[in-house]
């Protein structure tokens, strides 16, 4: 039999466990499953050796074209992420470790899941943080069903604009909870019906918005307010659980690592104290030893630790009467995440954002000098704006792929008036300043030539 | 004398004005920041020194266990190596910096190895209507189940179909799942075996039944001996069967659920294709289908035309799962680990991990009761009966104890329907010696429950951390850091 | 002052610290140094954060063209390294110690230093080995002064052809040594006068050797043996042990990583047991517990572990008696060795060897027979062999760069017969087929064009 | 019952057949082997799958203490922080994927930073002609020794200059390099305050010297106060003044070896600027000299003319160091780090380095003698000797039981001119509560000293292995694995 390198039983020791079972071969070991369909023809190409798989997978890899300038942002930003996050969430005890089911061998994920939910809190301004969910859509789902849960109102509003995604998500988890989703253009749309208001911030279209008028306007209508936050624009923006916000989530994967195709993601999850044992998700507690080990610190107080708390509310224990049938998260992603945003600390969270918006509003400015070119004017914004050029968002495009350049988004199917005829452009704190140079020089070519 | 690390979280540690990075000056002309009012002053975090954030999250780690430390045989969590060349490759850069909304001709290298595993999965479970977006198993599983729903409205029959069935022994997402897909969930009681009785699911099938559930093989370890008759019945009674396939690694390469009649189902890649549990995630929960269905499978999904690869939104989709694509980088290593097996390969993984499932109850089973004695899959489910009859020691501390002898303990208390379950998983990755090694444990902690049942209740005695008061943690949860005077 | 990341110490801090020492600034802690020449103005560019460091760095290493065929070797070969060995020698507690001067806390580093010498003793079959030195070259070198020592000869011998940059480091040492270095042609030139004769095996030009008639030569000469080994032919070729030699070197580096631009490296060094306390370097040795710790074992057997052994050879303790200067050595390169080698296991070791060997003359065969070319002639080799081209080799490479591919090495300014008019070209295991078929489909297009 | 990792290697693991990695089949048409008696059976090694090998040197880097698991203070090692972000642009594949011998076009982008990297060091050391390729700090004392031999043997004086003077507090790799490039080593004795005696230096000044070799600061962590009149002296009597640059952290930003008048020095980057140490190596040993020193450099340097960079070999050059270009991944670090800094964070390197150790200095002062009680640098040497004569405890003792204390301990014994010496040196990396927790050890082990001496003869009692019997594996080493039957 061919020795597979992540399989270590050889055929000498198969033979001696086998003689142990009293059995003939490992295939009788499936004898309970149907013979007419066992051992069935699968058509998957054979295996490959590592040097091969490599090589394929580089070649793969080489098929996707990254290093070019590209102006996309719309919910995946380029962020800065140093170099210690990758290298302590890549040591094998997080990697390798299952959900710490067994706390006095896992204190490393649960105390590293408790750092999480602090930052989380302190970024959001919320009193209370799950361990973190799949990401920003579908904890802004959940978000929902818990207000559902919470008012038993079967409704949800959605302001716009609001990312076209989140709104799907939302939709998806409704059409299983048998709920209603309306989409609203002011926050004042909100009805008695509606158990929630979900607010974007910065919105769809990248504005900066009060929250505070949101959140005025859902508890008015006695709906909870949710806002979906971008967490680098919490190191600068009031924390929404300042303005008025019951439960705030966001997407965390983009402090966490590279933007990866969109995924594995981090959905951020805090609300207000009273929600607490009606959130989704794992929650990691702080307890005490109840038997601190003879020899470890004799006489001396039980030691601190961790543990997941709260599991009461999970489907574990309580099955069909869950929360949410949540299971495995993002632990690693939590973790990084994490690392990214202390390690920047309260001066880095606030420089790096400011960055970023410096970066964003300098690249507005110098493009809507070019002739031809227009920046929307919306209020304040963050790192996303909306250009209108001399030509049409789809010939805009092509233009600047021509020039080895991919542009923002097409928004200019959106219902808003500001969208009409607009590219949506996002700079990042994380974008090489010589790529917005680029972009300017080739839009004014592109102006030039119009 | 070594640090009480669990009494000194980040927030205690550093001093006022440390950094752990550098950030870039703006040196161009500055904007005017938006208005104070929707402004915050600054957010209260740490502020360390690189120095110390490295060390604090290092020895955060080593209180950890891991598969890369020594087995870890947690039931229902098929805890194998993962290997580290997949890792590697799902950071390549051509992955790793790829946008999900790049234009399709700029990601055409993911997007294929995308298309592929879609074909490989529908390949393996023999349902050929694939989509990677769900996150975990538990989300392929609100996937598959709003599937279901989808389709059953499609036939009209929504309002009429919404009991489903799930075996007593379902792992706790099934009938979590079911409820959130808008589902009433009636619970079946397993047979003598430890199946599905077919008595029961027949008296409980009806008009109103929209969809079976099912793990296979089943949370006992055990094969559903009845399993073709199952789907028949549920079938003719009008209802979906869903298949819960988290335990694929039992079968994988041997049998496929497309052949066995079922509907849907979804597969853990983290369990059977060796993506690394990260803790608590991420995962991913590709859901698998019979090709009438594929209409209605969660945005997006890949498709091949010319050889050109593009997203696409299914007709009549049930939406998506979430924001953008999936847990990408967990489909890569899926992705790699099939590639490394292949089709030999796989079947060798099932091969040897219900083998070394059943030799591991072999040495086990005159030291622990075995409350189904039956030829196993990838697991064994003992209890530990026997030891608190005899010596009031309970599975709980067995649990701990395994600790002492530096291995993992399995998982406890699950199914529910074992009393003082030891629901033990060795996988693959296990060498013969090593599953000599762990029953030797076992075996020596059974006797220490004779001997000296003190031992165990005092276990652990030698992890980073004593014994936890659990219960007070949720009696009186602080989830969260405060400053100290507050 | 500017907080760096690097550098805990607030302003805080230091004002706490200088007043215990009553010293009213740092500069003052640096007032025995001459004033006339204290804080020098020093030219260099300003302190960069992370963000514009990497990017920086990314845009230096791009500037390296690395993706192109390439078909040089002579010291630097392309090998298949698995995956587990860069995410084992990343583990910090690896990396990030020092040298292991305190075993009870350093048994990580020096059970992978025995292990690292009991690899290199069983590939070239000798008795002992060091824990490795700086490369191949300089251990060639340090041999060669042992030589000196235990013969107390002057004088040593470097049988062509072998590496021109070896030749050059060995002189090196002996101008150092004030000991002749003498290149000779043919292992029966060695004579009394000489301490050694050096032999690389396979030799510079690709070809594979009997070691046995040097040893015997340099034996009837009263000289040692100094065998130059490439580590991955080993997995195929006899053991120079086996065939005489006295001392065994080889570059480990190919083995343990990428080629990196020619280092860190690794010299391996092992001997036959008479020479042991001559040896250079570091060596670990096996030793037992004096002291078990009171709870670990009560009653147990002293646990084994490992130590620095025969530390009397080395410098901090005999000085300017020493072995040699030899203080930092190579000892993450040398794990990284180990476990690449261990992890092919002899199975591997042997199919990687011979892969190469395929790979190699599949290449030679087909550029042999495209019109015009042709492949010296010269007896067995592993994976370098002499192109003759209808042009001078360095017509031949411009073309080839023409085309995107980078040739093999010019040999044709050295003195061998064979190395007339001749490109070295390098084919290893780690070489994509596709660049072979490039290499390939280039010269036959270069051949019609000639 | 956990594993004595230490008593089975990896040869004593595993089973034969078991494979860590597959290797690509050759498919192609196979050519003959060589001749039989070139070739061998096969090499004896181990045979484990992937997650044995993973498990096992997990385990094995689990029983090392490092920089990043704490507090590091060994003297004259310089173990300050090593940034993550240099090991990552070490990486790029840019970098790590050049071939030594690639066209000069095809590697500008190293040669580059490599040219750069040369022009800081000239910078900071104040000595313009630089060569990168020595391997570690005594190699790059070998090639600084033969630099000034040939500088000698061009002056026609190599045959009359044959004597090198070295303090006795030199590191012993001085006199050992010294004596490899063919010298004579006369040990100076220190002067009353530890550091150079002009008189004894002048006594011993003669002209068959051809250089005297020192330490700046030396390895007391002094300054040597009569440096200038100590390179006149030298100077005047026709020799060279060798500078071993190792303890550059002291002075870095503040002081240049060139603007003292030194001749050549040796810098250890894997001390000052950060890299690394790997265990052990690798390291790198850039050489830096008088500008007239140039042609003798070793081979190559990197020039640049019209912006192109190329590597040369200077005219009269010593030879090569090694077969290729030097530890090319260290020195990339060792550039990163610099770019980090710049200047300011150089000066505030030195600057912290230097107030920790007196801080450190100022905290332990009354618990252990001081034999030189003069401010220092960059480290301190206690002496342990009141200890000895009171308590019978060791230097040995003390360091073996600062383990107990989560730290590893300073260097010890060294230099040899002190008794019972204690050299700790804080770096910068340390913040102010960390050196009080390191004095706070060594203060607490004072009084346990005297309390209860047994305590320190038995330690470490916490550590992965107890104290070991270094003599006897001198006295019959077994430096191999050997199988159990020979
Ligand atoms: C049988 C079974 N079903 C479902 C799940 C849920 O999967 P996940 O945790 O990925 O959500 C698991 C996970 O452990 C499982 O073992
Ligand atoms: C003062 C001094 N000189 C020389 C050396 C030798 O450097 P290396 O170990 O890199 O060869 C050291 C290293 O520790 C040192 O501290």
């Amino acid at each position: 039999m061919q020795a597979f390198p992540y399989i270590p039983n050889t055929d000498a020791d198969r033979a001696i466990m086998l003689e142990r079972l009293g059995v003939a071969s490992v295939d009788r070991l499936f004898e309970e499953l149907p013979a007419e369909h066992r051992d069935p023809q699968i058509n998957i190409p054979a295996a490959l050796a590592e040097a091969d798989l490599v090589r394929l997978l580089q070649e793969r890899a080489a098929e996707n074209v990254v290093d070019r300038p590209t102006f996309l942002g719309a919910g995946a930003y380029r962020r800065f992420v140093p170099a210690i996050t990758p290298h302590l969430v890549s040591r094998s005890e997080f990697a390798t470790s299952y959900t710490p089911y067994q706390p006095e061998i896992s204190q490393g994920t649960l105390q590293a899941a408790f750092e999480y939910q602090s930052v989380v809190c302190e970024l959001t301004g919320m009193d209370v943080s799950n361990t973190g969910m799949y990401d920003a859509a579908s904890a802004t789902a959940e978000a929902c069903l818990l207000a559902v849960r919470v008012t038993r109102r079967r409704a949800v509003a959605l302001l716009e604009p609001i990312h076209p995604n989140t709104v799907d998500v939302v939709r998806m988890y409704a059409f299983g909870g048998d709920v209603r989703v309306d989409t609203v253009r002011h926050a004042t749309d909100v009805t008695a019906e509606h158990a929630c208001v979900v607010v974007q911030q910065p919105d769809f279209l990248g504005t900066i918005l009060d929250v505070e008028d949101a959140s005025g306007a859902a508890h008015a209508a006695g709906a909870l307010c949710i806002v979906v936050a971008d967490p680098l624009a919490l190191g600068l923006l009031r924390a929404p659980g300042d303005a008025g916000a019951d439960l705030v989530t966001g997407e965390g994967r983009d402090l966490a690592g590279p933007v990866a195709f969109g995924g594995p993601s981090l959905g951020l999850f805090a609300a207000r104290e009273p929600f607490l044992r009606q959130m989704p998700g794992r929650i990691v507690g702080r307890a005490q030893e109840s038997h601190p080990p003879a020899g470890a610190s004799p006489g001396a107080a039980p030691r601190t630790g961790y543990v997941l708390a709260l599991q009461a509310r999970e489907q574990f224990i309580r099955r069909e009467r869950a929360t949410s049938n949540f299971s495995t998260g993002q632990s690693l992603i939590a973790t990084a995440f994490t690392i990214t945003v202390q390690t920047l600390g309260p001066q880095g969270m606030r420089e790096s954002a400011e960055l970023c918006y410096q970066r964003a509003h300098d690249a507005a400015r110098r493009i809507a000098t070019l002739p031809g070119f227009a920046v929307v004017e919306r209020g304040a914004w963050f790192q996303e704006f909306l250009v209108r050029a001399p030509m049409p968002p789809a010939a805009l495009a092509m233009a600047l792929a021509d020039r080895g350049i991919i542009a923002g988004l097409d928004v200019s199917d959106r219902g808003e008036p500001e969208a009409r005829e607009a590219t949506m452009f996002c700079v990042t704190e994380a974008m090489s300043p010589a790529h917005v140079d680029a972009l300017v020089q080739a839009l004014s070519e592109i102006g030039a030539r119009s | 004398m070594i640090e009480d690390v669990g009494a000194r979280l980040s927030f205690d540690r550093g001093a006022p004005g440390r950094r752990g990075v550098g950030v870039p000056r703006w040196d161009g002309e500055p904007a005017a920041l938006p208005d104070a009012h929707l402004l915050r002053e600054s957010v209260r975090l740490p502020e360390m020194s690189q120095n110390e954030i490295v060390r604090y999250y290092g020895a955060l780690s080593r209180r950890n266990y891991s598969v890369d430390s020594g087995t870890y045989p947690l039931g229902s969590c098929t805890m194998k190596y993962n290997p580290k060349v997949d890792d590697l490759i799902a950071s390549l850069p051509g992955f790793a910096e790829a946008h999900p909304l790049a234009p399709a001709e700029d990601v055409q290298g993911v997007l294929r190895v995308l298309f592929e595993l879609q074909s490989h999965l529908g390949e393996i479970t023999g349902l050929p209507a694939v989509a990677l977006s769900p996150a975990a198993g538990a989300h392929g599983e609100l996937a598959g189940m709003l599937i279901v729903k989808r389709a059953l409205e499609r036939r009209g029959e929504l309002a009429q179909r919404r009991r489903v069935l799930v075996p007593d022994s379902a792992h706790g997402t099934n009938p979590a799942t079911a409820a959130m897909a808008g589902f009433t969930v009636q619970e079946l009681p397993s047979g003598p075996d430890g199946g599905v009785d077919l008595a029961t699911l027949e008296a409980a099938l009806g008009d109103d039944v929209a969809a079976f559930m099912v793990t296979l093989p089943n949370t006992l370890g055990l094969w559903e001996r009845n399993i073709q008759r199952v789907v028949e019945r549920v079938h003719a009674a009008g209802a979906f069967v869903y298949g819960d396939g988290a335990n694929l690694n039992a079968i994988v390469g041997r049998m496929r659920f497309g052949d066995l009649g079922f509907d849907v189902v979804h597969l853990n890649p983290h369990k059977t294709f060796g993506t690394p549990h990260g803790g608590g995630g991420p995962g991913a929960g590709p859901v698998c289908a019979r090709a009438e269905l594929a209409p209605y499978l969660p945005a997006p999904v890949v498709v091949q035309e010319d050889g050109r690869y593009a997203l696409v939104r299914p007709a009549d989709t049930i939406g998506r799962m979430q924001q953008f694509h999936g847990s990408i980088g967990v489909l890569l290593r899926a992705y790699a680990y099939i590639r490394t097996l292949g089709c030999e390969g796989l079947r060798e993984t099932s091969g040897n991990a219900v083998l070394n499932a059943n030799y591991l109850r072999a040495l086990m089973r005159d030291h622990y009761d075995l409350p189904y004695d039956r030829p196993v899959m990838h697991e064994v489910v003992f209890a530990g009966t026997r030891q608190r009859r005899r010596h009031n020691v309970r599975t709980y501390d067995i649990a701990k104890r395994l600790i002492d002898y530096g291995l993992h303990p399995p998982t406890v208390y699950f199914p529910l329907i074992v009393e003082e379950a030891l629901m033990i998983e060795p996988t693959e990755a296990e060498s013969r010696e090593s599953i000599e090694m762990l029953a030797g444990a076992f075996i020596a902690i059974a006797e220490e429950s004779e001997r000296d049942p003190e031992l165990l209740h005092d276990a652990p005695q030698t992890s980073p951390i004593g014994r936890m008061d659990e219960a007070e943690a949720s009696r009186h949860p602080v989830i969260r850091w405060r400053p100290r005077e507050a």
